[in-house]
């Protein structure tokens, strides 16, 4: 797997391939193609980020635009997945969930059990979230543990363009409604992605790095940051483990607290606000289950209870770095009871 | 599969008319059947009933086959049981019973059959018109003429989400149909206060798509106007909203005193009655007669009695149901 | 403090009090009168659950009924708010959130921070939660945590008519946005309350019973049935010390951190469904900031990851009760390292 | 305070010509400058720009004063301009710095001034119509005469918010004023595909309130249209949706190649310009002369030299402020 492709273009990759392996694909959203009605391109834009450029005229009628009507349009790729399509539909920003998040967690998570069983709701709602492009308060947030919180809803938030790929095609295979978070700091990154298509198996959590000191489970853009963070500790004689869980529901239990019985130590890394979020699911999941090997307190490393800044001044300090990763990895490994 | 305006319009005849008196007389004879339960004590939960309502489902689900798919309300007894659903399987459910439509897991507010094209009624006002874009979409692309209507309440005519399908049905010119419950009231407000324009179907001009009002106890007018919209929408003409008026006989849910409201009910259910209207037309007109809508009546009213005893006898949902059928994997 | 009103009446009494006291406060919600435009009665309804009862022929002009536009009248109190109102709107069922989430947590809870702490935005959201009343998928969901998740808010969750009144009176003169969750299954529960106004103050937990051997943290009706298994562990020589934050957001940590240094152990209950919960916060917390003093794993009793089903026979096993309160704490009290 | 239709209506002259102009230049200035500056790569972050939409700010908020509140866009730094704020802390609230409208923590898409009566910018597209239903609901509760504005583009018009507070407002019958700026884009899509209706205007009746389009070019024609919905508000005559008809004269936001575009931009600017025509009208009645609107060129440029300037050299927050101002105690 020799090429190296961006997370957009991986995303993109899959959307594509999806497409022309299933006639059932759909995918609609604000600007998706761009130019609807307009006197020049039809597809002006591929999407805010350009990650679904050039499927317009690959895939007549089945790249749509749409007004901006969140609910209206998340709500009928639900309504068209209970009726054989397979949508795959972009909320913009997360942090546009407000408009329309009713359609997602009282209808599309809930059919399956309130109709016993008997509904089926293949949607992908394809959505770009996180801090670090000084887009402000409502256009950077991490809204992710929200939809965990929901049962019937699935949520993935892949760290790399090989993830990104193997994670969205099964994502849209999946039978069952799922939250797709990209980070759009991301974009950018480049990775080895295989040309060929295939899926990732949601619920298993990746160890990306292997150590003995301490387990750092992290999220999303939130992986390479412990990635840096390990590379110091590593010059210093610590000896990190860090555990995406790729899936956040599913989430992959039994990798993390295996990782936690080998050292013994825990941080979470979460680029989200504390209160309520993964960080603190993760905390709890294995004050609970993993207590007997715990060694140190539990760490978190999140945002603060803050909306995101605006200026770049602040919101460099707001997201989480290595610095401050590494500060808990050594918080915990001083730690002494 | 399509056919041109007037054919769809043509007022029913025959054995339709019988089909169409005994969906309607199912709807009656059910809510009836479940106020009464109600007062037992024995129905969880709580209940909208749609008992003077039966015109607008009727005249509006007869055009429509399994390949179409509505969206109902809370109120959506009537809706389920004129798109197909089985009573037997819906008095259970109501019940909280493990042979229920939901296996006990849904209720009243959330009873659906999706082989039937019935996308649940929907506990969240305005649930259902984002709902059937999408499934007009999936009938617009498999080009199979599949149409799809959203039933919703004029108090529901207030909700974003509602407005925003039907501009969004207009954008895509999709095979649907928007028909507003106006029953005059939402819980305990009046729609003549809640809607700012004199009628629902005011709304239809500003999202592109005509707008038209019937009487709601004339399952005649309902089937008309409904047989229009359909045709139009399976012919690829795009969307239409129907203002359906009429009244609930009932409170808003069991239980309601219902202070709020003035004689209307009285009124309606002496001069405008849907079931009786339809049966003194048909007699008149000798296309059926008295003695054959009686039969109808008995055999509706044995019907709802074995489902009311079926349901009450039936076993409920445990503890090995409680986690299941959350996600098809998980 | 002889007299005995119910859940509901005391909500009423905040409402009308400070109404009294106060001519910036107006109510307004879904039939929060009742009968508008109607040629019956005005004031039909008093609210879904008649808490709003006899305040529109008090306060003329100040109980507004609004059309079912959640999110333009949630809004416009959040709108009137910033122009010198102290608004208290009826979100009737807490699970309606999803229709107007946005007004809630990009517009109230961000005001003050993303205008540089220019905005003053006093309003009051009452809503109700829980399960118990059958009332199914769509209308039974504890969702404070969603809102505790977001920076800017406050949430509330009374557990007597005694902590609902004073709660709601510190609400309406809280200069920030304020969730008030009050649990449907408690409006008929009577308590002693006061007649005289008095507010209580936010952040500060009560302790309900003292204990020595677990503390149990217990969430709005979730307080009653610890208080319940508490009564049967007593029997069997398990002494229970239960706290009740009151306030999610902000959280009392001293309390909680001071209870869990005397017990050693930790349990939660909490109706929620588990991930990225309630539950999860506050074993995160204790897991981080009151490791040293834990001696067994912190135990978690809540709602399963699930919908909220509708049938009796489902819903009473769903929402947690007294044994399976008394199990977790069985459990820690019998763990051995 | 309230005044009669025909009055307020009446074209301004004078001292208020030139002051409109003064705004409308302050506009123009500000939002080329930041193109400029955009362009350097030290704005943070993505910036929308109002250029060639002056008109429709300004012909609204001159009928403004402090007790009256609106609503802005993404788009808003005409309209934080035209209610008032201060040009200098938007300039270095853009560039991110302490001395900013919002101390650097709000940035483009959220300067705010409260005590102007400007409720901010607004990142959500459709998230100011709610708010002024609440600022007109406070205004009318306390008798003043305060009226509300929001402004929103023709892609928002599509967002249900949006139509339920026209709803709201018509029920409430508040003094409200819903200002639609139909560019003719939201991002790429152009809204004679996205708005189903002919006008968004035609949305109007069916929220009970009268719908008026104006071309957004001529500032007069705007000045009419919205003098008379203040004072229909001011005097409780209740809500009015203005469609406003123009063009943004840059990309959706900077960096936008607008492939999607025509020759729009270069005939507005050309032919349609509203500073320019402003310019010819009053320069040839002889209202104003061309020398004073050179002076007030001369004088806005001085403005914007300045404040871009001061923004350049003010501070950034710092550690201190991350934490502060979430709430007001906690
Ligand atoms: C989003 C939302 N808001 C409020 C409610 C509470 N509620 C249930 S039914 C109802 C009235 C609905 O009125 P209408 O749409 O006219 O339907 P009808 O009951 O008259 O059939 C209300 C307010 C709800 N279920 N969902
Ligand atoms: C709820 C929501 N959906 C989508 C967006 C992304 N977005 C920002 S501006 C915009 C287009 C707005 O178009 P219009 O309302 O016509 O305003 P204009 O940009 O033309 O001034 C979109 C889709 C958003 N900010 N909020
Ligand atoms: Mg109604
Ligand atoms: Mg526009």
């Amino acid at each position: 797997m020799a090429r190296s492709i961006s997370y957009r273009e991986a995303i993109g990759e899959a959307l594509r391939q999806e497409m022309r392996r299933d006639e059932r694909v759909v995918v609609m959203g604000e600007d998706i193609a761009g130019g609807a009605g307009a006197p020049g391109a039809d597809d002006a834009w591929g999407g805010v980020m350009g990650v679904t450029s050039g499927l317009f005229g690959e895939f007549p009628g089945r790249v749509l635009d749409t007004p901006i009507s969140e609910s209206a349009f998340i709500g009928a790729a639900i309504g068209a997945a209970t009726r054989g399509l397979r949508p795959v539909a972009e909320l913009m920003f997360m942090d546009f969930m407000g408009v329309c998040f009713d359609q997602i967690f009282n209808q599309a998570a809930k059919f399956r059990y309130m109709f016993g069983g008997k509904a089926v709701t293949p949607v992908v709602i394809r959505t770009m979230y996180g801090a670090g492009l000084r887009a402000a308060a409502q256009h950077s947030q991490s809204l992710y543990s929200i939809f965990t919180h929901v049962p019937g809803l699935k949520v993935v938030t892949p760290s790399s363009p090989y993830d990104a790929k193997g994670l969205l095609i099964a994502a849209i295979r999946d039978d069952d409604p799922v939250i797709f978070c990209e980070h759009k700091a991301m974009y950018d990154v480049v990775g080895e992605v295989p040309e060929d298509s295939y899926a990732l198996p949601f619920g298993e959590a990746d160890v990306v790095r292997e150590g003995s000191d301490v387990t750092v489970v992290a999220i999303g853009r939130m992986v390479s940051v412990a990635g840096q963070a390990a590379e110091r500790l590593a010059a210093e004689g610590v000896s990190v483990e860090i555990v995406d869980p790729r899936t956040l529901s599913p989430l992959d239990t039994e990798t993390i607290l295996d990782s936690v019985e080998n050292t013994g130590r825990l941080v979470v890394v979460d680029e989200a606000t504390p209160r309520c979020s993964m960080a603190t699911d993760i905390s709890a999941l294995v004050a609970r289950e993993g207590f007997g090997s715990l060694r140190a307190p539990i760490e978190m490393v999140t945002a603060p209870h803050t909306p995101v800044p605006f200026s770049d001044a602040l919101e460099d300090l707001y997201v989480p770095d290595a610095q401050r990763v590494a500060n808990a990895v050594k918080t915990t490994v001083g730690y002494q009871r | 599969m399509t056919g041109t305006v007037s054919e769809h319009a043509a007022a029913p005849a025959g054995a339709d008319l019988v089909a169409a008196y005994r969906t309607m007389r199912t709807i009656r004879a059910f809510e009836d059947r479940v106020h009464e339960e109600f007062a037992t004590g024995d129905i969880p939960g709580f209940v909208h009933l749609y008992a003077g309502e039966e015109a607008s489902a009727v005249g509006v689900c007869v055009h429509l086959d399994d390949r179409d798919s509505i969206a109902s309300t809370h109120r959506g007894h009537g809706h389920c049981i004129a798109k197909g659903v089985d009573v037997k399987a819906m008095m259970a459910e109501i019940f909280g019973r493990r042979t229920g439509s939901c296996n006990g897991k849904g209720g009243s507010m959330h009873i659906a059959d999706l082989s039937k094209g019935m996308l649940g009624a929907n506990g969240i006002v305005g649930g259902g018109p984002p709902l059937i874009c999408g499934t007009a979409l999936a009938g617009k692309l498999a080009g199979n003429g599949a149409v799809s209507v959203a039933f919703f309440g004029d108090g529901a005519s207030n909700q974003g989400t509602t407005l925003e399908a039907m501009n969004l049905a207009s954008v895509w010119n999709l095979p649907a149909v928007f028909v507003a419950e106006n029953n005059g009231y939402a819980e305990a407000t009046a729609s003549r206060w809640s809607v700012a324009s004199d009628n629902i179907a005011d709304r239809a001009a500003g999202f592109g798509m005509p707008g038209v009002i019937v009487d709601g106890f004339d399952f005649f007018a309902v089937h008309e106007a409904a047989g229009e919209a359909v045709a139009r929408a399976r012919d690829g003409g795009g969307p239409t909203l129907i203002e359906v008026k009429l009244t609930r006989y009932y409170g808003h849910f069991e239980g309601d005193q219902q202070t709020y409201r003035g004689d209307e009910v009285a009124r309606a259910r002496q001069g405008l009655d849907c079931l009786a209207r339809f049966r003194a037309r048909v007699t008149e007109t000798g296309q059926v007669s008295g003695d054959r809508l009686d039969v109808v009546d008995a055999e509706v009213a044995a019907l709802i009695e074995d489902a009311a005893r079926a349901a009450r006898a039936a076993a409920k949902p445990s503890e090995v149901d409680l986690e299941t059928d959350v996600y098809v994997s998980y």
